[in-house]
């Protein structure tokens, strides 16, 4: 049986590369990624404390985290491509003014 | 109908509702029905629900109908309660007050806002009721503050014509004064017996010690400050300075509002509270002297007043000053009793009056008229019985009424007798100035124009009212009759028992044979003064018209004082206004608010904005910049967790 | 050194990898084939935990729906490799230090919580499908409807965001 | 060398598995060719091919040679890394995809070792869901392939086929919901047991008269989630060149066709599975006489290629083919003298197999008949027609068994 500490700190690498991605990458899709990533971070710590503790809370909330990024990336994509759209650039530096 | 008490109140306030909300396009035949019909009924069901009062043949009835106020131990619920007092109440008010509803749909039918005036008449009675109906301190204090509501708005009806608007405002404001003291009373009266309704009240101040003379104790500050808001909206001294201007409005208002039944409001006020005024000798005391005072005082002035409705209102005011005078001698029977007929006569003079400026086309000035009397029979006919009856000649109500509250007064403080004697000098002065406007009136010969005004008797929709008043003023007293010829009990005072049973004991002091005999004395002197009175105005305005002249120059100062009302509105105008004025202006408008509520708030205005400038800064609009942020606020909310040893188990609570 | 333990590690190490070649790789191509790397990395260690069902949704959307999505905007977009700017280069030291920071806190608070999670009750593989679908249909079913209203209007939100305004 | 045997026997197994499954699949794609080249022709009235050995029955190992011995140049300026992926990817996973099939419920008693037919273990409590997950992944050979040739028609290739698989992904899990809910687990020999519930009804016990509508909507996005006419818009030929692989030679692009064939056959597989009962043996369990079926058609077909072979014109053919045919017939004659449970355990496998092998028919007859969608067309069936009609079968589903459990006459 693998100790669940393991699950855990895999977890926390995981969620410190996807801030680390959040912060330092520079193209909107990837930022974008690199959230995603934090939550699958995220999911791997429930999945573990569920089953440690023998519950399965953990597991359907998991899945209500699905969801919810499944939302996210179709509404977050929508938007990124209107950004593409609007300003021709993915580069987050190019875009922080408002209006144009 | 007794159990749905409610009603009586609601049917003038759903007229008052539909009346305002859509008369304004309807024609005035629909308004008139809707506020006609709606007086008329809750008049019906007011005495339907009197009868089943008497059927039930209880002393008391209340019903709570819902909880208005609940707070900690504060309680104030939609109480109604009917008890003989309110049944005198109840039907003076909706009867009187349909009647003169009806007379006014003749009286205004040329008016513009015809829908608004009746409005706020239907308003005006359902307050009214709530007032007479109410079973706590705090309903009747609604009622108050809305008859005080709609008596503004009436006063102000023509609002295009300053004096009247001014005369509303002066209303009202004068009015606050009292009820400021109302309020206070209230508060005074809850922090002492821990409840404002009326018969949990009385049950509780019923068993506290009575207050002698010249000691302030809770009861005796109590009754003083109810006694203030009495005196606003009574018009006593030195609060009645509103009533005379309020004659800016419409007669039927006058009439109903200032004579009949709002103003009345006061004495049936401390009539209701009589527990706890007898139970405080100094405040009993201050109301006789307050009555007595106001009653002369009035009466003075009324001698000399030209306009018509003005000599109306001063002898209402004195006519009040008697009711409290009542009140004070521990008489609360007489003073109900004088309420009532006065309610009868007085309106029916003040509608006859209106009768007659509606004959003469909207003139007021008595020195302009004269000779109406043949012109318009039955106004004269209708205006002289109820003369007849304020000057105190048997067998009209005004004579009973006003010697049961001489006799009381008289008996009240054996021995000296101050107060029943100005009462005495009242009545005559009463009796004098009543028939110069007689006669000033209808009887010399014409003052004005015959060509240009040309007089016509009023329609019956005015002249109905004006009999049935005149009936009910000649009939009115003859309740108190057999008492007073012996061969009876005083009815109206039996029907009262119940209500000022403890009261009555006061009065009745002294073996009844010697009380008898004086009474009878007693009502031969009233008699006799009135008579004396009416005699001096003969002489003076039939006999010899130039006399009176000659004697307002003869004794000017006095003329002028009188014609002035003792200055007393310049003394107000010196003492308070302006002081009020520089005050407001300087202090409160200049330094507070200018200075210091639009400072601060600017200020913080400004303080926003100049932060939101220096912070602005942080704000790049790089999304990456935020990311860091967020990313610190993080870790700040680890190290907490982290270093903070309860933290830890916290989260583990989480966990598991 | 049991098996388990061995597939943990080599799956543990495939998503650790995965993830820093995700912020390595220049052209966001590649940082989603590594993303998608993570995620079935992350799914074959929900099976080794028995979470059967989870770890399939976890295929099915992520890598069957959501990666795609990313892909394929790529694709429609022709994002080329993301270009520094002096701000960016900057922007690398202290980042790692934050994240360096938050990774040392978060290992610690668990290190410290980690014990006394071992000892709670180890009932690893429980029939999770059903169990999670009673769950799903019985104590959570408003949240679950609720999740399905959250779809339909992100569905409409990206039509009424990507579609172009007629002109 | 024994005592690794004993210990990893179950690895030994499974591998040995993998290289059997490994080698059918692979030969029947290279034959699944020359099955749809010959199909196609005569549906077109035409030979087909028939110049390599009889029959042509040769020409698949003669494509195969090519594609090894051809050159493979990559085009300048490709995405490396992805373009050299893309196809490995897309054929691993079609491969993986078929080892979660089941192809027979009895085990083969060997070594002492029960041998199940199919790779993936008995307990796979998600098998559905795992073959859903694999073809959810199938997107990103063809995608990436498309983008990473760094030329246009691939591109539009890729991106069409991302877009229609993800779309055509709904309704094939939609429509295969009413079957897992009817067999009650997502475990493939669970939902075949499911259907021999009723042993007596034969092929009536089947999922496929109940899900109807099920099927439809499952077998059409089927075979929109394998790239196949009529919806094979990632490979127009005549639109896009060759579509997603237009870039890719050889070997490579041997990968994409067998990546193709072998999802075929999966998807021909789940359909037997899901509705066709599996091995189930269309008639009722109480018949036996129909045990000997497979004997009855390999009989005389061997036979009637023994014939063939005889009167066939090039001398390789009339040695090869007789040979062949009486292999066939050998066979069956094997199965009546042999003892019973061999034909016993036979049966499964046949009735299996024979249903895929309508499937694999029905392919090609769809190939050789029907014309290509539009996109807009293609969209709007998968969205406004397919995925509905999935949802309402749910429904439908759902509803009526829960009638059952309330009134539990089942």
């Amino acid at each position: 049986m693998v100790p669940t500490s393991y699950y855990v700190i895999l977890s926390a690498i995981l969620f410190g590369l996807g801030v680390f991605a959040f912060i330092f990458k520079r193209n909107v899709i990837t930022i974008f990624m690199s959230i995603e990533l934090m939550l699958n971070a995220v999911n791997l710590a429930f999945v573990a404390f569920s089953q440690a503790l023998g519950k399965l809370d953990g597991q359907v909330f998991v899945l209500f985290v699905i969801v919810v990024a499944a939302a996210e990336a179709a509404v977050g994509l929508g938007i990124i491509i209107l950004i593409a759209r609007n300003r021709q650039t993915l580069n987050v530096e190019r875009v922080d003014l408002l209006k144009l | 109908m007794l159990q749905y008490l409610w009603i009586v109140p609601l049917l003038p306030l759903l007229g008052s509702a539909i009346n305002g909300l859509f008369g304004a396009k309807w024609r005035n035949e629909f308004v008139t029905a809707i506020a006609i019909t709606s007086t008329g009924l809750s008049f019906l069901c007011a005495l339907e629900a009197v009868r089943e009062f008497f059927e039930s043949g209880q002393a008391l009835f209340r019903k709570h109908f819902f909880d208005w106020i609940v707070a900690g131990n504060f309680s104030a619920g939609f109480d109604l309660q009917m008890d003989q007092l309110t049944v005198v109440m109840l039907l003076v008010v909706t009867g009187v007050g349909w009647l003169i509803h009806i007379y006014a749909t003749g009286y205004m039918a040329h008016e513009g806002g015809y829908y608004r005036f009746f409005s706020y008449l239907n308003l005006f009675m359902f307050f009214m009721l709530i007032l007479v109906l109410a079973a706590n301190y705090v309903l009747l204090f609604v009622g108050w503050e809305g008859v005080g509501l709609s008596s503004y708005l009436l006063i102000g009806f023509w609002f295009l014509k300053k004096s009247a608007a001014d005369a509303g405002k002066k209303a009202f404001i004068v009015n606050r004064i009292g009820d400021f003291g109302f309020m206070l009373g209230m508060f005074l009266l809850f922090r002492a017996f821990g409840t404002l309704d009326f018969s949990q009240l009385f049950a509780k101040a019923g068993t506290w010690q009575p207050e002698a003379m010249g000691q302030f104790g809770t009861l005796t500050v109590a009754c003083l400050l109810l006694f203030m808001g009495a005196t606003g909206k009574s018009a006593q001294l030195p609060l009645y300075v509103w009533l005379p201007d309020a004659m800016e409005g419409p007669t039927p208002v006058s009439a109903l509002i200032h004579a009949a039944t709002m103003v009345t409001a006061g004495v049936y006020v401390v009539a209701r509270s009589h527990i706890l005024f007898m139970h405080s000798e100094t405040a009993l005391v201050v109301v006789g002297t307050v009555g007595c005072a106001t009653a002369f005082f009035a009466a003075t002035i009324g001698l000399v007043q030209t306009d018509i409705k003005k000599v109306l209102a001063y002898s209402t005011v004195s006519q009040l000053g008697y009711m409290f005078l009542a009140c004070g001698v521990g008489a609360f029977t007489a003073g109900i009793f004088h309420l009532m007929t006065h309610a009868f006569f007085k309106a029916l003079l003040f509608l006859a009056a209106g009768s007659v400026i509606h004959a003469m086309g909207g003139e007021q000035e008595m020195p302009k008229m004269g000779g109406l009397g043949k012109k318009i029979k039955w106004t004269y006919a209708t205006m002289f019985i109820a003369t007849l009856a304020i000057a105190g000649i048997p067998p009209l109500a005004g004579f009973f009424s006003k010697d049961s509250i001489l006799h009381a007064a008289y008996v009240r403080e054996g021995g000296r007798h101050p107060l029943y004697f100005v009462g005495l000098l009242t009545a005559l002065l009463t009796a004098f100035y009543m028939f110069r406007l007689i006669f000033l009136t209808f009887n010399s010969k014409p003052r004005y124009d015959e060509k240009k005004v040309h007089v016509h008797e009023s329609p019956w929709s005015m002249l109905g009212p004006l009999v049935v008043l005149a009936i009910l003023s000649v009939i009115g007293g003859l309740m108190a009759a057999p008492a007073l010829l012996g061969v009876g009990p005083d009815y109206f005072a039996n029907f009262l028992a119940p209500v000022f049973g403890g009261a009555q004991e006061a009065v009745e002091a002294g073996g009844e044979a010697a009380a008898h005999q004086l009474e009878l004395i007693l009502a031969g002197v009233a008699f006799g003064t009135a008579l004396i009175g009416i005699a001096i105005a003969y002489w003076l305005y039939l006999k010899n018209p130039r006399k009176p002249d000659d004697l307002a120059k003869s004794m000017k100062p006095a003329y002028t004082t009188l014609m002035n009302k003792y200055y007393v509105d310049e003394l107000y105008a010196f003492l308070v206004v302006r002081p009020l004025l520089w005050l407001s202006t300087n202090i409160l408008w200049k330094a507070t608010d200018v200075t210091g509520i639009d400072g601060t708030i600017n200020g913080i205005a400004h303080g926003a904005a100049a932060i939101g400038d220096g912070v602005r800064h942080s704000q790049s609009g790089n999304t990456r910049s935020y990311a860091v942020w967020v990313v610190v606020g993080a870790i700040v909310v680890l190290a907490v967790i982290f270093f903070w040893p309860g933290a830890s188990k916290t989260v583990l609570g989480w966990v598991r | 050194m049991t098996a388990p333990l061995i597939v943990f590690f080599v799956l543990a190490a495939l998503a650790v990898i995965g993830a820093i070649s995700l912020i390595l790789q220049k052209h966001p191509i590649h940082s989603a084939l590594s993303l998608i790397v993570v995620m079935v990395a992350l799914a074959g260690l929900y099976l080794l935990m028995g979470a059967e069902f989870v770890a399939a949704v976890q295929i099915i959307v992520y890598g069957g729906a959501i990666m795609v999505l990313f892909v394929f905007v790529i694709m429609l977009l022709n994002a080329g490799v993301e270009e520094h700017t002096s701000l960016s280069k900057m922007a690398g030291p202290p980042g790692l230090l934050l994240v360096l920071a938050l990774a040392a806190f978060v290992a610690a608070t668990i290190a410290k919580s980690g014990a006394s999670v071992q000892t709670a009750a180890q009932t690893g593989a429980l029939s999770s499908t059903r169990g999670i679908s009673e769950m799903v249909f019985k104590d959570f079913v408003y949240p679950f409807e609720l999740t399905s209203f959250l779809i339909l209007v992100a569905i409409l939100g990206a039509v009424v965001l990507a579609q172009r305004e007629k002109s | 060398m024994r005592a690794l045997l004993a210990t990893n026997a179950e690895l030994v197994i499974t591998i040995v598995k993998i290289a059997l499954l490994l080698f059918i699949v692979l030969t029947v794609n290279a034959y699944l060719t020359w099955f749809e080249r010959k199909v196609v022709a005569h549906i077109q009235s035409r030979w087909g091919p028939h110049r390599v050995g009889p029959h042509g029955l040769l020409q698949p190992l003669a494509d195969g040679l090519k594609f090894f011995f051809k050159e493979d140049p990559t085009p300048a300026g490709v995405d490396k890394f992805v373009y050299y992926l893309a196809p490995l990817l897309a054929l691993a996973l079609a491969l993986t995809s078929i080892a979660i099939i089941p192809f027979g419920p009895a085990p083969i008693h060997l070594f002492g070792h029960d041998i199940y037919l199919g790779i993936a273990p008995l307990d796979l409590n998600i098998g559905i869901l795992a073959l859903f997950a694999i073809t959810a992944l199938g997107v990103y050979g063809v995608a990436l392939a498309g983008w990473s040739s760094n030329s246009k028609y691939p591109l539009l290739g890729g991106l069409r086929s991302s877009a229609q698989m993800i779309s055509y992904e709904l309704a094939l899990t939609m429509s295969v919901v009413g079957v897992l809910l009817m067999a009650g687990s997502f475990n493939l020999r669970d939902i075949i047991n499911a259907q021999a519930r009723h042993p007596e009804r034969g092929i009536f016990g089947w999922n496929l008269w109940p899900q109807i509508l099920g099927f439809l909507c499952f077998f059409t996005a089927a075979v929109a989630e394998t790239n196949r006419v009529p919806f094979d818009l990632p490979e127009a030929e005549s639109e896009l060149v060759a579509g997603f692989h237009t870039e890719y030679a050889s070997f490579k692009f041997a990968m994409f066709f067998i990546a193709e064939y072998t999802s075929m056959i999966t998807v021909s597989c789940l359909c037997t599975i899901m509705f066709f009962g599996g091995w189930l043996s269309p008639f009722p369990a109480s018949w036996t006489l129909t045990h000997y079926l497979p004997s009855v058609i390999l009989i005389p077909f061997g036979l009637w290629v023994i014939f063939d072979g005889f009167r066939y014109e090039t001398a390789f053919g009339r040695i090869v083919l007789p040979g062949l045919g009486f292999v066939i017939a050998a066979m069956g004659f094997a199965l009546i003298v042999l003892p019973h449970q061999y034909n016993e355990f036979i049966q499964a496998p046949f009735w299996f197999l024979s249903k895929v092998l309508v499937f694999l028919f029905i392919y090609v007859w769809m190939r050789g008949t029907l014309p290509r969608f539009r996109y807009d067309q293609l969209m709007a069936f998968g969205w406004k027609l397919l995925l509905p009609v999935s949802i309402v079968n749910v429904i439908l589903t759902s509803f009526v068994i829960l009638a059952k459990m309330q009134w539990g006459h089942q």
